[in-house]
């Protein structure tokens, strides 16, 4: 009965064009080093968007991207891929870029367990931690190859999440909240007064290497003299990539519906047949995986781990992008973490303020406009079919 | 309309790029150095004073007229923290225009970064931590210290309390590596002269209630309480000590010498010890001169007790770019035959691990809310003396 | 005879007070029960005993032959029994289609593998059920078949009324519970809702109902037997017309002693 | 273990635990009349603690000497500044906010305190720094072996007793005090006896704040220094004392302030591991604390309506 369902003929136009501007200023942003130069740019940002919003030109783009998402997708990553060939020699950019990609990975892991099944997280950055510090040990003291290495750090993420597992599914509400905020303290505590772990002055993890191909140097494609970054660049996208796409279906599917009905009323869920607590533990723990694999990778990119680096604040910053990007929505995630992390990068002279800054801007957003930059669509289980 | 528009604000967007790359290029002659320390966090007096006394070398060379270049000093924050260290020196190492760095008040922060230098190829001369490793851990080409470091300061400090006739100890150390190493070398060389340590205690670096601590040591009852660890934690021990009726002697490392330590406590700091090696400022072969530029540039904060040391340092730097250019390569190569080389602190001399070896030690002991040599303190004369003083 | 659902000396308190007081109540299949008595008397206490949202304190209900009075509320589901709540409770951001589904629960593949990998098969299943969906939400309303992709926030409360009990039946339970189904509704709406739920079960011949209601007309209207309850206990029963003749049931509502 | 060692950490823990007990029982009531976590509770503390010290460092150099003058006009400014900006938070950033759902005023309050604690390291003269805070009280001191009972730490415990005392007579002795139970019993049924909720919220706030800065100078003479980060702590550790005590609960709050810093005195002397795993010990008890009890030792009820 494949009738049911025939194709849309939505535009890719609008799309098409969107990327293409955001890629040619993201990468206008990233190279301008004049400060008001920057300055003007993030305004021309901002009135454009308002422009194109009220011109309902963002409707036109945002219905494309609805409609051939899949398209859209791997015009996306051409788009990434074309900033980093631009910046393929500086490494600070590079850098960035990758943190960016490596938050958005840990922030998706966070929306299936808060934005889809509604369980609290505040230890986000902890989980992240926990990852990143697997690979800190395990590079240091074993010869595990190092794809490997991620892996396990995402399962480290999701056992030791585990251990929450009785108490975050007894508890509802702020008892619930309190749960992970202890843990982030005392992960925290933890890893700043046990010696083996480094202390608070935390460890140093080798450079990832794939077999034999050290992602640490540099390396040259004919004579162009490329930033060891860009291998991590590779590696992240492609993580970026596999989450998203999980991401994704797992929303289009029943399982994304389960969570759903759960977060939004656990008695109504039960009585319909939903097993309250398989649900959620599936959630945690997935998620717990992607953010620990998010963090494994982000230590090897850094080179170093410690304490200071997975605080309670740091949590905090991840569940505000979240919340900034539109909680539900993999594309707001994506926007938010960029804006979060890029903007206060880039826009020196607001260094010291940015904290400052950003507790603003998320307080806003809550009495402004809770549902996000961009808000969550209703489900749709196949984009691009109308039923 | 639309069509137009949205043309119209391509152009506008390609415009900008187009700027951007241009505002990329920059000018040839000017020539960016860096400097890394705490400029905010409890020990920041030590770093702003670091950061000035940087700048001050910064100032004079551009004054001079036969500087090759001109030179913009850039001056990021570690705030003493390990993870922020890393990310601002690996921004600095990446930024290409940066060609070499005075960096690092605490050791905390400076034996976390001297990985990314290396990565990073970028050549860096550290001001004022105090860990062996740093320099000793591994043979980086690229890593040099003008300052010296912990272990002669700890030999000093354990021969003056024996000397004294203070048998009993009780160690406190903050668990950063810093704190660790202290408690180690002083340990070693307190033992070698037949003192006792009665208990170690480590504690975090952002701990606020001691009195549990403090208590147990009250029980063990010391002569001296040492302290590895910076100002701020150094000034709650301190105080609290003084809550729980604790009358040991506050022996403290170069980590407490500044003026944060007694403007902290006041009364409470008379007769806490601290040492730091290197001869006091003034002492110095060029401290006279030091001092009076460095008072002549107004700034607001004192150049505290590494300032000499982070002004050699940038010295340094600046000498190898005028000799052989702005080229991170070339700098490494000639900073490492800097040999009985003049400075302000005396002749700088970088052994095969860029580490300068500075023999001679200060001792300090804080008499009315200075901290004065102790050989000129009346301490030492007996006029005053210590709990506990024979 | 042999019942569908069968309560031997139910009993549930709160505290101090009695919700439900040593209660039998029996139902043969494929009749529509009403069940009335002013409030707190222990009717929807009634449905959350059943449903496993709440322990029995005493006593016993069976289903279908099975015990099922310690059954948590998934497994009374997966046994059979469907319910609405007296306020709705739809998950108002999730599209009609989407809260239809979340009463589909035992008919959809909740594996992992099949959810995430196996897309063309899901998209069969996905199929198969977006039919069976909207044929049923044709019968209450064919507007509605149109719009099963929207928000149910965005529905006036009749329509939302009638997604919920599409979405009690569309497992095809063996016994439905209504609980106040014309609360918040004019007399109209309620009528034509009471319309459609009959209309559902000529289709479906072998459906039971439990119904609880204020709107005596419904009750007269659609049931062949009613339990009226007061202070949980069963106080008569019987056809409407006879219960409602009856001094305590007036008594009752009227409040006296 | 020596009986004078034995006091000295009862009187350490009961200090701890004074101060825990005034911010959780601040978390408690906010929770009471309006079943939302404020969790910019432990800055509004810090700013407190700051607004004393500048009041302090401003009259001194107005020439102020007397130091009961000094402390009385401290303890009066801090207190009010404190109050109004509970009120303030609470009537432009809680209660907007009620409609929406529970995470986001815990959110905004969390971003809220973030923005107090900012404002203060930037704004605060020097404000990164860790501030020297006066010792106004008498330091007189008894010795009893290895017990030292200094007065001041005596009367700061004696003041943080009366301060609670007072809270349960205004709770339960006055008409305000019944107004607010009555709305933390049932919004509606408190509207209907004609009481003016907004005003008891705002109340309420203005209380729990007021506490809140009576804790941060509490906290700045017994440790003779504070800084801007204070807060969070103290705010986090006040947020579990009133979690694992039971929200709602006044006596919830004073049971959870001392539980907690019995455990990391605990932690800390009688355990065999290092004195720096005091808060790890601490934190796990809790979590082992509310997976048992998931709501609270003295059980707050919900009734799930259905």
């Amino acid at each position: 009965m494949s009738e049911v369902m025939q194709k849309l003929r939505t535009p890719l136009l609008p799309g098409v064009v969107a990327l293409a501007l955001s890629t040619a200023y993201l990468i206008a942003l990233l190279a301008a080093e004049k400060q008001p130069l920057i300055i003007g740019l993030l305004a021309f940002a901002v009135v454009a968007v308002l422009a194109a919003h009220y011109l309902g030109w963002l409707n036109l783009v945002s219905r494309s991207f609805a409609d051939r998402e899949d398209v859209l997708g791997i015009y996306a990553i051409l788009a990434a891929c074309v900033v980093a060939a631009f910046f393929h020699d500086n490494h600070f950019v590079l850098l960035l870029f990758v943190t960016v990609l490596l938050y958005t990975v840990a922030t998706l892991g966070l929306n299936i367990q808060f934005g889809y099944a509604g369980v609290l997280n505040f230890a986000g950055a902890s989980f992240f931690g926990i990852g990143a510090y697997t690979s800190a040990v395990l590079s240091t003291y074993t010869a595990v190859p190092h794809l490997l290495v991620l892996l396990i750090g995402g399962m480290l993420a999701a056992l030791i999440g585990s251990l929450l597992l009785l108490p975050v599914l007894r508890t509802r509400g702020h008892y619930a909240a309190l749960v992970t905020i202890a843990f982030a303290l005392l992960l925290k505590t933890f890893l700043e007064v046990n010696d083996v772990l480094g202390g608070p002055q935390g460890m140093q993890v080798k450079g990832m290497s794939i077999l034999g191909w050290s992602f640490n140097d540099n390396f040259k494609i004919g004579k162009i003299e490329m930033s060891f970054y860009l291998n991590y660049f590779v590696v992240s996208m492609l993580l970026l990539t596999g989450t998203f796409v999980l991401v994704r279906r797992l929303e289009r599917s029943w399982i994304g519906l389960n969570l759903d009905a759960l977060r939004l009323d656990e008695i109504a869920a039960s009585c319909f047949g939903l097993d309250i607590a398989r649900w959620k533990i599936t959630a945690f723990l997935l998620g717990n995986f992607l953010i620990g694999i998010a963090g494994a990778l982000f230590g090897m990119v850094g080179g170093f781990v410690a304490p200071n680096n997975y605080t309670f604040a740091d949590s905090l910053i991840m569940v505000s992008i979240l919340l900034l990007g539109g909680i539900g929505n993999p594309w707001g995630l994506v926007v938010a973490t960029l804006i979060v992390v890029v903007v206060p990068e880039k826009l020196q002279t607001i260094q010291e303020y940015r904290i400052l800054l950003f507790a603003l801007v998320v307080i806003m957003m809550l009495l402004f406009r809770p549902e996000g930059l961009l808000p969550r669509p209703v489900r749709r289980y196949f984009p691009g079919w109308r039923a | 309309m639309s069509r137009i528009a949205r043309q119209l604000s391509f152009i506008f967007a390609s415009a900008l790029f187009v700027g951007a790359l241009v505002a990329t290029a920059q000018a040839k002659d000017k020539v960016k150095v860096g400097f890394i320390g705490p400029l905010t966090g409890g020990v920041s007096a030590n770093g702003l004073g670091g950061r000035n006394s940087a700048d001050l070398a910064v100032k004079l060379r551009n004054a001079d007229a036969k500087a090759k270049y001109e030179y913009e000093l850039v001056v990021l924050d570690d705030e003493c923290k390990p993870n922020v260290a890393v990310q601002v020196a690996t921004k600095m190492a990446a930024d290409k225009e940066i060609v070499a760095a005075a960096t690092h008040y605490c050791s905390a922060t400076a034996i976390a970064t001297v990985d990314v230098y290396h990565k990073f190829g970028f050549p860096i001369i550290v001001w004022g931590a105090v860990l062996p490793d740093i320099t000793y851990r591994a043979k980086y080409a690229e890593v040099h210290r003008v300052n010296g470091t912990m272990i002669n300061q700890n030999d000093a400090n354990a021969a003056l309390i024996s000397k004294i006739g203070f048998k009993n100890v009780a160690v406190i150390h903050d668990t950063t590596d810093y704190g660790k190493g202290h408690n180690e070398y002083f340990s070693k060389a307190f033992a070698k002269l037949g003192g006792k340590i009665v208990g170690t205690f480590g504690v975090t670096a952002d701990q606020q209630d001691f009195t549990a601590e403090l208590t147990q040591i009250k029980a063990l009852n010391p002569e001296v309480i040492y302290f590895g660890g910076l100002t701020p934690i150094g000034v709650r021990i301190r105080s609290q000590m003084d809550k729980l009726g604790i009358k040991a002697v506050f022996d403290g490392t170069s980590g407490i010498v500044s003026d944060a330590f007694i403007q902290g406590l006041g009364p409470l700091a008379e007769g806490s010890l601290a040492f730091r090696e290197g001869a006091p400022t003034e002492k110095l072969p060029g401290g006279k001169f030091f001092m009076e530029n460095y008072a002549a540039q107004k700034y607001d904060n004192p150049p505290e007790a590494y300032g000499a040391f982070s002004f050699a340092a940038m010295d340094l730097i600046l000498d190898s770019i005028e000799k052989v250019g702005p080229d991170r390569k070339k700098v490494i190569e000639e900073l490492a035959n800097v040999k009985a080389r003049d400075s302000i602190v005396g002749k700088v001399t970088f052994d095969d691990h860029g580490q300068n070896t500075v023999a001679v030690i200060t001792k300090y002991v804080v008499q009315d809310g200075k901290f004065v040599e102790w050989d000129d303190s009346e301490y030492a004369t007996g006029k005053r003396k210590l709990p506990g003083q024979k | 005879m042999t019942y569908l659902l069968e309560a031997r000396g139910l009993t549930r308190k709160f505290g101090g007070v009695v919700a439900l007081d040593n209660l039998d109540l029996a139902v043969v299949p494929n009749e529509i029960i009403g069940l009335i008595g002013p409030n707190g008397s222990g009717k929807t206490t009634f449905f959350n005993v059943v449903t496993g949202i709440y322990g029995a304190h005493g006593g016993s209900v069976t289903f279908d032959g099975a015990d099922i009075t310690r059954a948590s509320s998934p497994a009374v589901y997966h046994a059979g029994i469907s319910r609405t709540f007296q306020r709705s409770r739809l998950s108002l951001p999730l599209s009609i289609f989407d809260n239809i589904m979340i009463g589909n629960h035992k008919r959809l593949n909740q594996g992992l593998w099949f959810n995430l990998i196996r897309r063309g098969e899901f998209k069969r299943e996905f199929e198969a059920n977006y039919g069976a969906a909207r044929t049923l939400v044709e019968v209450f309303e064919p507007q509605l078949a149109e719009r099963m992709f929207e928000p149910v926030g965005g529905l006036p409360m009749i329509d939302r009324r009638r997604i919920e009990i599409c979405r009690a039946l569309i497992n095809q339970p063996k016994l439905l519970l209504l609980d106040e189904p014309s609360a918040g509704m004019t007399h109209d709406e309620t009528k034509e809702l009471m319309d459609d739920i009959l209309q559902v079960r000529d289709l479906n011949r072998n459906l039971t109902i439990i119904i609880v209601e204020h709107e005596m007309g419904v009750i007269e209207r659609i049931t062949e037997r009613c339990v009226v309850l007061n202070f949980g206990r069963k106080i008569a029963e019987g056809p409407y017309r006879q219960v409602a003749v009856d001094r305590q049931v007036q008594e009752a509502y009227l409040g006296v002693e | 273990m020596d009986v004078g060692l034995l006091a000295q950490y009862v009187m350490n823990g009961l200090m701890l635990g004074m101060m825990y007990t005034l911010v959780a029982v601040g978390f408690t009531l906010f929770f009471g009349v309006l079943d939302i976590i404020k969790f910019s509770h432990g800055d509004v503390l810090t700013v407190g603690a700051f607004t004393a010290l500048a009041t302090y460092i401003g009259l001194r150099s107005a020439g102020v000497g007397s130091t009961p003058l000094l402390l009385l006009a401290m303890l009066v400014v801090a207190i009010l500044a404190m109050a109004v900006l509970g009120m303030l938070i609470a009537r432009y950033l809680v209660m907007p906010l009620r409609s929406a759902p529970a995470l986001n005023t815990l959110l905004i309050t969390l971003m809220l305190g973030t923005v107090l604690r900012e404002l203060v390291r930037l704004f605060y003269p020097q404000g990164a720094n860790p501030k020297p805070f006066p010792a106004l009280l008498p330091t007189a001191s008894i010795n009893l072996g290895q017990f030292n009972l200094r007065l001041d730490n005596a009367l700061m415990l004696a003041a943080g007793g009366l301060a609670i005392v007072g809270l349960q007579l205004l709770l339960n002795r006055t008409k305000l005090g019944l107004a607010i139970r009555a709305v933390a019993q049932d919004e509606e049924t408190a509207r209907t006896m004609g009481v003016n909720f907004t005003a008891v919220v705002l109340i309420t706030f203005a209380i729990g704040s007021a506490l809140a800065a009576y804790a941060g100078i509490m906290n700045g003479l017994y440790y003779n220094e504070i800084n801007f980060g204070m807060g969070l702590y103290l705010g986090v550790i006040g947020f579990a004392a009133a979690i694992i005590g039971g929200l709602g609960s006044i006596y919830g709050a004073i049971l959870g302030g001392f539980l907690f810093a019995a455990l990391q005195t605990i932690g800390t002397v009688a355990l065999p591991f290092a004195s720096a795993y005091k808060d790890v010990f601490a934190f796990t008890v809790v979590i082992a604390l509310i997976a048992w009890r998931p709501t609270g030792l003295i059980q707050e009820k919900i009734s799930e309506r259905v």
